[in-house]
C-alpha cells in the first residue's frame, strides 16, 4: 500500500540512491548490476501504474505533502505514462546493451561513473515526464542534459569532445531560453504548477506576456529537440558519442524534449495562445522542411551513424507535422510515430554500435559483404530499416498510416505529399546501406571482434518489437489515443 | 529613490563589463572582468532585496566560477584570443530576439509594481503562512527547504552530476597503451 | 511626459537586462574562442537571473525575512528559483571548463575554427 | 479440411520450405529435392482447394476470413479465398513445380553461385505470393505486395555485378517507390471514403461518387507490377535475373500479382459497374501500352528483353479488360492471366535452354541454331501461337473474350488496337524461330542441356493446347464473379 502511494516518485528516487552507489562502489560490474536493477525497478513502477492511469484517473503525488499549488506536485496521466514506459523500457535495454558496448568505448576506471551518469540521465528524463511543476521540469532538464554532456564526451574519437562542448553550449542556451519562458509565464500568473497555470492564463491581463512566454519556451525546446534549422549540434553528437550513449540519446532524449513541447503547447498554453493557427502553420512548415531537407542530407551522408542522425531529424519532422494538425487524431498519430521511431532508431543505433565494434568502421561504403559474413545482423538491419521507411508489417507503417490518415482527414495534402516524398527518400537511403551490405565483398571486411550476446540481445528485442507492433498495434495505439484525448480534453 | 539610482548605475556598470568581456582579447583580463561582473551582479541582487541570492552569487558566481576559469586558463596556458570577426547573422538574430523581448517587456508590470500577478499568487501564501507552517522566519529558506524542497534535492543531484562529469573528464586516469584496449576486447569476446 | 518617465524607469531594468542577454547571445554565436563562448553563456544566464529577481522586486519593501515592524516584503519565490538556477549554471560551467581543458589537451587549441581545421586535415 | 486450416497452410508451406531449404544448404541434392517436395505440396494444396471449394463457390466463403493480426484499428490482416484467387493459386503452384525442376537443371548447368540463397528467396517469394492471393482486404494485399518486391530483390540481383545491382536498384525503387507514392495514398483515400478495405463482391463505392477515375488512376499507376506505361521500366531491368526467375516471377508471379491486384480492386472494392461508368478515359493507358510495348519489342535484339516487352504488352490486355469492366472484358482479362502465364513461361524456358546450350542471348546470333536443336524452337513456335491467340491454343479464348468485351462496350477503336497488336505479336515472336531455322555458315558448339530443362520447357506449351479444349470449367468458375 505504501509502495503504491509512492509509485509516482519512485522512478526518481531509485536512481538518487543508485547513482551515487554505482559511482562510489568503484567496480564496473557492480555498477552495471545496480544500474540494471534500478532501471528494471523504474520500468516495473510504470507497469504498476498502468492499470490505475488507464482507469481514467491520473495519479497525483504532492512532494512533502504540500497542497497544489504551494508545493511541487507530480502527476501521471496517460501521456506521461506512455513516455515513461517507453523511456524506462529503452533504459533497461540500453543498460543490457551497455555492458559490452561501454567496455570497449570507455576506459575501465571511468565505467562506474559512466553508469552513474546513465542513471542520472534517465532520472532527469523521467523527472521531466512525471513532474507537474514547470520549474522542477527545468531542474530535471538540466540534470539529464549535464549527464549527457559527460556521457557524450566519453567517445573514443577526440571529435567527441568538441561535439560535447557544442552540445553543452546549445543545450544550456536552450534551457536558459526555456527558463525565460518560465519566468514570463510566472509573472503573468504567479504560479508554477502546470494545471494551475493553465487555468490562470485564461484570466490573466498580460496576454502578450503569455505569448512571449510560449515563444521562449518554444524556442528553447526547439533547440533541445534539434528541429531544423537548429539541428546542427545533433549529428556530430550522435556520431561521436559512445554507441550505448548514442542509443539512449537517439531513442529518448530528443523525444522527451518533444514531449515537453507537446505538454506545454497543448496542455499548458492550449487556451492561451489565440494565434495558435499561425503556430500550427509554423509547425507544419517546419516539419515539412525538416522531413525533406534532412532526408536529403541523410541521402548524401556516408557515415552510418551520421545517416541515422539525419534520418532522426527527418522523423522529428513527421511528429511535428502531426502536432501541427491541431487535432486529437493528429497528436495520437504523432505519438504513435514517436513510438515507432524510438523502436526502429534505437535498434539501428544498437546495430551501428555492434558494427563499429566488430568491423571497426562506420563508413557505409566499407560495409560490403556484411550480409554474407553476418546474415543475422543484416536481417535486423533490413527489418529496422524497413520500419524506418514505413513498409507494411513493421511498426513504422502503422505510425505513418495514422499520420497520413489524420492529414488526409483534415485535407492537409501538402503534408501528405511531404510524408510520401520523405518516405521515398528514406527508402533510398536505407537501401543505400542494404545494397552495400548485400553486395559481394570487394575489400576484405573482417569481423574480428565478436560482440558477445548481450548487445545482439537488446538489439533484437527492439527489432522484434518493430515487427510485433507492426502486426499487433492496439496496445500502443490505444495508449497514444488516450494520451491525446487527455490533452485535448483539457484545452 | 536611492535604490533606483543605485540600481541604474549598477546596471550601467554591468553593461560596460559585459561589453568589455565580449571585446577584450586578453583572456586573463577577461577572467578578471568576469569576476567583477559577477560581483556587480551580486551587489545588484542586494539592491533588489535578494540577499540570499546575492550571497550565493558572490560565493558561487564570483568565487568558484572565477577560480574555475582561472584554473582553466592556467592549465591551457592560452592567454590571447584570435582577432574576432563581426558575425552578421548573429547580429541580426540578436536584434530580432532583443526587439521581441522589448516588445514583450512593455506588457510586463513595471519594476516593483504592486499589482503584478506574481505577487498575488503562490508568493502571497508563502509570505503570510510561511512562518506558521514551517517555523522559519526567512521565507526564502522556508520555500527552498520545505515547499520546494524537491527542487533543492534536484539541485543536489545537479551538483553531483556535474561533479561526476568533471571527474570523468579530468580525473587522473591511468593512460593505457592502445594494445591493452585490444586485450580487453578479447576478454569480452570469450 | 510624466508617463514616459515612469515607463522608462519602470522598465529600465528589463531593457538593460535584455541588452545583457543579447550581448551574451551574440558572443555565444559569434566568438570562436571556447572560453569566450562560455563566459558569454554565463553573461546570458546571469541576465536571466537578474530578470527573475527584478520580477520579484517590490517598491518600499524589504528582504523576505519576516520580522516585527515590517509588512511589505519582496517576492521570495523568484529568489528561491534563482538560488537553484545559479547552482545549476555553475555546475554546467564547470563541466564546460573541464571540456575545454580536455579539448586543449587533444588539439592544442581552444579556437573552434582551428580545431575544425585540424579535424579536416586529419581526415584527408 | 476446414477452410481456415486450408487458408493458414497455404503461405506456410513455402515458408517452411524456405526454412528447410536454408538448413539443407550444404547438401545440394537433398536441398533441391526438398524444394521440389515443397512445390509439390503447394500444388496439392491448391488442387485440394480447387476440388473442395469449387463445388460450393456461390457462397464463396467470404464470411469466414482467417484473421491473424490487426495492425490498424478496423483493418485486420486476414485471409480468404475466391474464384479468381483459386485460379491464380493453381496456376502459380503448378508452374512453380515445373520451374523448380527447370531451375535445378539450369542452375547446375550454369554452375551458378549462392544456389541456396536463390532457392530460399524463391520459396519466400512464393510464400508472399500465396499471401497476396489469399488476402481478404486491401491492407493484407498491400503487405504481401511489398514483401513480394523485397523477396524477389535477391533473385534479381543474384549475379551481384555492377550492372545487375544497378538494374536491381531500378527494379526495387520503381516498384516500391510507386507503391509508396501512389498506391498507399490511393488506399488511404479509399479508406477515407468508405471506412473499409474489405474485399466485397460488387464493390463498396457509390455509383455517383465523384473523383473515382482519379483515384482509380492512382491504383492503375501505383500497382507498377502491372507494368502499365510509363511505369514499366522495371520489367526489362529485371531480366538480368537467372532465367527461372524471369520465367516464373517476371512472366507469371510478380506481374500477374500486379494485374491480380487490379482485378481484385476493380471487382471487390470499386465495383465493376462504377469503373465501367466512370473510368472510360483510362482505357487508353493500357491500349497505348499494348501498342508501344509491341513496337519496342520489335526493336529489341536481346531475346529475354524482347520477351519482357512482349509481357508488358500482354499484361496490358488484362488491364484493358479490367478497366473495361464489363462481363466479357473481365472474363477475358482473368483468362488472359492464365493463358498468357502458361505460354510466356514456356517462351522464357526456351530462352534459358538456348542460353545453356549455346551461350547466346541475342536473336540475331541465333541464325541456324534451329537446325541443330529443333525442339526448343518448335516449342517456342507453339507458345508464340498461343500468345498471338490462334487456335488450337488456350490464348485464343482470352483474346476472344477481350474482343467481345470491346465490342460490348462499343469501343471499336480498341478492337482495332487488339487486332493490330496481334499482327505485331506475329512479327516479333515468330521472327525468332523463323530466323533460327534459316541455314547458317558455321555450326554452333553446343553444350548438353539437362533433361529436366527440356521436359519442363515442353510441359507448359502442351498445357496451352490442353487449355484450348478444357477452358469451359475455368469459364464456369469465373463467370459468377465477372457477372
Amino acid at each position: 500500500m505504501l509502495m503504491s502511494l509512492h509509485l509516482a516518485v519512485l522512478p526518481i528516487l531509485l536512481p538518487m540512491i543508485g547513482a551515487p552507489l554505482a559511482a562510489l562502489l568503484g567496480r564496473s560490474s557492480w555498477a552495471w548490476w545496480i544500474t540494471l536493477i534500478i532501471s528494471i525497478g523504474q520500468l516495473l513502477c510504470f507497469v504498476a501504474m498502468l492499470p490505475v492511469v488507464l482507469g481514467g484517473q491520473p495519479l497525483d503525488y504532492s512532494m512533502g505533502g504540500w497542497a497544489i499549488p504551494w508545493g511541487i506536485a507530480y502527476r501521471v496521466d496517460a501521456l506521461s505514462l506512455f513516455m515513461g514506459l517507453l523511456i524506462a523500457a529503452i533504459a533497461v535495454l540500453t543498460c543490457v546493451y551497455a555492458k559490452h558496448s561501454l567496455r570497449t568505448d570507455v576506459d575501465h576506471e571511468k565505467l562506474p561513473y559512466a553508469y552513474c551518469c546513465m542513471q542520472l540521465c534517465v532520472m532527469g528524463l523521467l523527472g521531466m515526464v512525471l513532474t507537474a511543476d514547470i520549474f522542477n521540469l527545468f531542474v530535471f532538464l538540466e540534470i539529464s542534459s549535464l549527464a549527457t554532456y559527460g556521457l557524450v564526451s566519453l567517445g573514443k574519437d577526440r571529435r567527441a569532445l568538441l561535439a560535447a562542448f557544442r552540445y553543452l553550449v546549445t543545450g544550456t542556451l536552450g534551457a536558459t531560453l526555456f527558463l525565460i519562458g518560465v519566468g514570463l509565464a510566472y509573472t503573468a500568473t504567479g504560479t508554477l504548477n502546470l494545471e494551475d497555470m493553465a487555468q490562470k492564463f485564461a484570466t490573466s491581463p498580460h496576454q502578450r506576456t503569455i505569448q512571449g512566454a510560449f515563444a521562449f519556451i518554444f524556442a528553447g525546446l526547439v533547440l533541445k529537440i534539434a528541429i531544423f534549422p537548429l539541428h546542427l549540434w545533433l549529428p556530430t553528437v550522435y556520431r561521436f558519442a559512445p554507441s550505448a550513449v548514442a542509443v539512449l540519446l537517439a531513442a529518448t532524449a530528443t523525444k522527451v524534449a518533444l514531449y515537453v513541447l507537446v505538454r506545454c503547447q497543448f496542455g499548458l498554453f492550449g487556451q492561451a495562445i489565440s494565434a495558435s493557427h499561425y503556430l500550427a502553420e509554423l509547425l507544419l512548415v517546419g516539419g515539412v522542411l525538416a522531413m525533406l531537407y534532412c532526408s536529403y542530407l541523410a541521402l548524401k551522408e556516408d557515415d552510418f551513424k551520421g545517416l541515422l542522425a539525419y534520418s532522426s531529424l527527418a522523423h522529428l519532422g513527421y511528429m511535428l507535422g502531426g502536432m501541427g494538425l491541431l487535432s486529437a487524431k493528429g497528436l495520437s498519430a504523432s505519438l504513435m510515430q514517436l513510438f515507432a521511431h524510438t523502436l526502429a532508431k534505437g535498434g539501428l543505433f544498437m546495430l551501428a554500435g555492434i558494427m563499429v565494434l566488430s568491423a571497426g568502421t562506420s563508413k557505409i561504403s566499407q560495409l560490403t559483404g556484411l550480409a554474407g559474413r553476418s546474415p543475422l545482423l543484416f536481417l535486423a538491419l533490413v527489418i529496422c530499416g524497413l520500419s524506418l521507411v514505413g513498409v507494411p508489417g513493421t511498426v513504422g507503417f502503422v505510425g505513418k498510416w495514422q499520420l497520413l490518415d489524420a492529414a488526409l482527414t483534415q485535407g492537409r495534402f501538402g503534408l501528405v505529399l511531404a510524408i510520401l516524398a520523405s518516405s521515398l527518400m528514406a527508402l533510398a537511403y536505407v537501401w543505400k546501406i542494404l545494397e552495400t551490405a548485400y553486395s559481394n565483398p570487394q575489400s576484405n571486411m573482417q569481423l574480428t571482434v565478436k560482440p558477445g550476446w548481450l548487445m545482439p540481445l537488446s538489439m533484437w528485442s527492439l527489432t522484434l518489437g518493430c515487427l510485433y507492433f507492426g502486426f499487433f498495434s492496439q496496445w500502443p495505439w490505444q495508449l497514444a489515443q488516450h494520451a491525446a484525448t487527455v490533452l485535448w480534453g483539457s484545452s | 529613490m536611492i535604490d533606483v539610482v543605485l540600481n541604474i548605475v549598477l546596471l550601467l556598470f554591468l553593461l560596460t563589463m559585459a561589453v568589455s568581456i565580449l571585446f577584450i582579447r586578453h583572456l586573463m583580463a577577461m577572467a578578471m572582468l568576469f569576476g567583477l561582473y559577477s560581483l556587480l551582479t551580486a551587489a545588484l541582487f542586494l539592491v533588489l532585496d535578494a540577499p540570499d541570492v546575492a550571497f550565493t552569487e558572490a560565493a558561487v558566481g564570483t568565487g568558484i566560477s572565477t577560480v574555475l576559469m582561472l584554473a582553466t586558463l592556467a592549465i591551457t596556458g592560452i592567454h590571447k584570443e584570435k582577432r574576432p570577426k563581426i558575425h552578421l547573422p548573429a547580429l541580426l538574430l540578436c536584434t530580432l530576439v532583443g526587439g521581441l523581448l522589448v516588445v514583450i517587456s512593455l506588457d510586463l508590470p513595471p519594476l516593483g509594481d504592486e499589482q503584478s500577478p506574481a505577487l498575488q499568487g503562490v508568493a502571497k501564501h508563502y509570505l503570510e503562512k510561511g512562518k506558521e507552517e514551517t517555523g522559519v522566519p526567512n521565507v526564502v529558506t522556508a520555500v527552498l527547504a520545505s515547499y520546494r524542497g524537491f527542487d533543492t534535492l534536484g539541485e543536489v543531484a545537479v551538483i553531483f552530476t556535474g561533479g561526476v562529469c568533471v571527474l570523468m573528464l579530468l580525473g587522473h586516469w591511468r593512460q593505457k597503451p592502445s594494445v591493452k584496449v585490444k586485450n580487453k576486447i578479447r576478454i569480452t569476446s570469450r | 511626459m510624466e508617463s514616459v518617465l515612469d515607463l522608462v524607469l519602470g522598465h529600465f531594468n528589463y531593457w538593460a537586462v535584455i541588452a545583457l542577454l543579447m550581448i551574451g547571445l551574440y558572443g555565444i554565436i559569434a566568438r570562436q574562442n571556447l572560453l569566450k563562448k562560455l563566459a558569454c553563456l554565463s553573461i546570458f544566464q546571469t541576465g536571466v537571473f537578474l530578470l527573475f529577481i527584478s520580477w520579484g522586486y517590490r517598491h518600499d519593501a524589504t528582504v523576505p525575512i519576516l520580522a516585527e515592524g515590517f509588512s511589505r516584503y519582496a517576492n521570495p519565490l523568484p529568489q528561491v528559483l534563482m538560488l537553484t538556477a545559479i547552482v545549476v549554471g555553475v555546475a554546467t560551467l564547470a563541466v564546460g571548463y573541464a571540456l575545454i581543458v580536455r579539448i586543449h589537451k587533444a588539439y592544442g587549441s581552444i579556437e573552434e575554427d582551428a580545431i575544425l581545421e585540424k579535424d579536416q586535415q586529419e581526415q584527408e | 479440411m476446414s477452410l481456415s486450416l486450408w487458408l493458414g497452410i497455404g503461405p506456410l508451406i513455402p515458408l517452411l520450405g524456405a526454412l528447410a531449404v536454408g538448413f539443407l544448404g550444404r547438401q545440394p541434392n537433398l536441398r533441391d529435392g526438398f524444394g521440389a517436395f515443397t512445390a509439390l505440396m503447394l500444388l496439392l494444396w491448391s488442387i485440394t482447394g480447387f476440388v473442395q471449394f469449387n463445388l460450393s463457390h456461390e457462397a464463396l466463403l467470404w464470411n469466414a476470413p482467417l484473421i491473424f493480426a490487426s495492425p490498424i484499428e478496423g483493418i485486420p490482416l486476414a485471409f480468404s479465398i475466391e474464384p479468381l484467387g483459386l485460379c491464380f493459386a493453381l496456376l502459380a503452384s503448378s508452374l512453380w513445380l515445373i520451374t523448380h525442376l527447370y531451375a535445378i537443371g539450369y542452375m547446375r548447368a550454369k554452375q551458378e553461385s549462392h544456389q541456396t540463397r536463390f532457392y530460399v528467396a524463391f520459396c519466400l517469394a512464393m510464400a508472399c505470393l500465396m499471401g497476396l492471393i489469399l488476402a481478404d482486404n486491401l491492407l493484407t494485399l498491400f503487405l504481401f505486395y511489398e514483401l513480394l518486391t523485397l523477396t524477389t530483390y535477391p533473385l534479381v540481383s543474384h549475379k551481384g555485378d555492377e550492372k545487375t545491382r544497378k538494374n536491381a536498384r531500378l527494379y526495387l525503387m520503381l516498384l516500391m517507390g510507386s507503391s509508396l507514392l501512389l498506391l498507399l495514398p490511393g488506399i488511404l483515400v479509399f479508406w477515407q471514403w468508405t471506412g473499409s478495405l474489405n474485399f466485397t463482391p460488387g464493390g463498396l463505392l457509390d455509383k455517383d461518387q465523384p473523383g473515382v477515375a482519379l483515384l482509380y488512376l492512382l491504383f492503375v499507376l501505383g500497382v507498377a507490377k502491372a507494368a502499365v506505361m510509363p511505369l514499366h521500366r522495371w520489367l526489362p531491368a529485371a531480366m538480368v535475373a537467372p532465367t527461372p526467375v524471369s520465367a516464373l516471377l517476371h512472366a507469371v508471379a510478380v506481374v500477374k500479382a500486379g494485374v491480380f491486384t487490379l482485378l481484385k480492386v476493380t471487382l471487390y472494392l470499386f465495383g465493376a459497374e462504377v469503373i465501367h461508368a466512370q473510368a472510360t478515359l483510362l482505357l487508353w493507358l493500357p491500349a497505348l501500352t499494348i501498342l508501344l510495348a509491341s513496337f519496342v519489342a520489335m526493336t529489341r535484339d536481346n531475346l529475354k528483353e524482347r520477351l519482357a516487352y512482349s509481357t508488358i504488352s500482354q499484361l496490358s490486355y488484362i488491364v484493358l479488360g479490367t478497366v473495361l469492366a464489363n462481363s466479357m472484358g473481365l472474363l477475358g482479362g482473368a483468362l488472359q492471366m492464365l493463358m498468357h502465364g502458361m505460354a510466356k513461361i514456356s517462351l522464357f524456358f526456351v530462352a534459358g535452354v538456348i542460353l545453356i546450350a549455346s551461350g547466346k542471348t541475342n536473336i540475331s546470333e541465333l541464325t541456324g541454331l534451329g537446325r541443330q536443336m529443333p525442339l526448343p524452337f518448335i516449342i517456342f513456335t507453339l507458345a508464340s501461337l498461343s500468345v498471338i491467340g490462334l487456335p488450337p491454343f488456350g490464348g485464343l479464348w482470352s483474346k476472344w473474350y477481350l474482343a467481345l468485351g470491346t465490342v460490348e462496350a462499343g469501343q471499336y477503336l480498341l478492337l482495332g488496337v487488339l487486332m493490330l497488336s496481334s499482327l505485331l505479336n506475329i512479327a516479333y515472336l515468330l521472327s525468332v524461330p523463323l530466323g533460327a531455322f534459316r541455314p547458317s555458315a558455321q555450326p554452333f558448339a553446343l553444350k548438353k542441356v539437362p533433361l529436366s530443362c527440356q521436359v519442363s520447357m515442353a510441359l507448359p506449351a502442351l498445357a496451352c493446347i490442353l487449355l484450348f479444349f478444357a477452358a469451359e470449367p475455368l469459364i464456369q468458375l469465373l463467370r459468377p464473379i465477372t457477372g
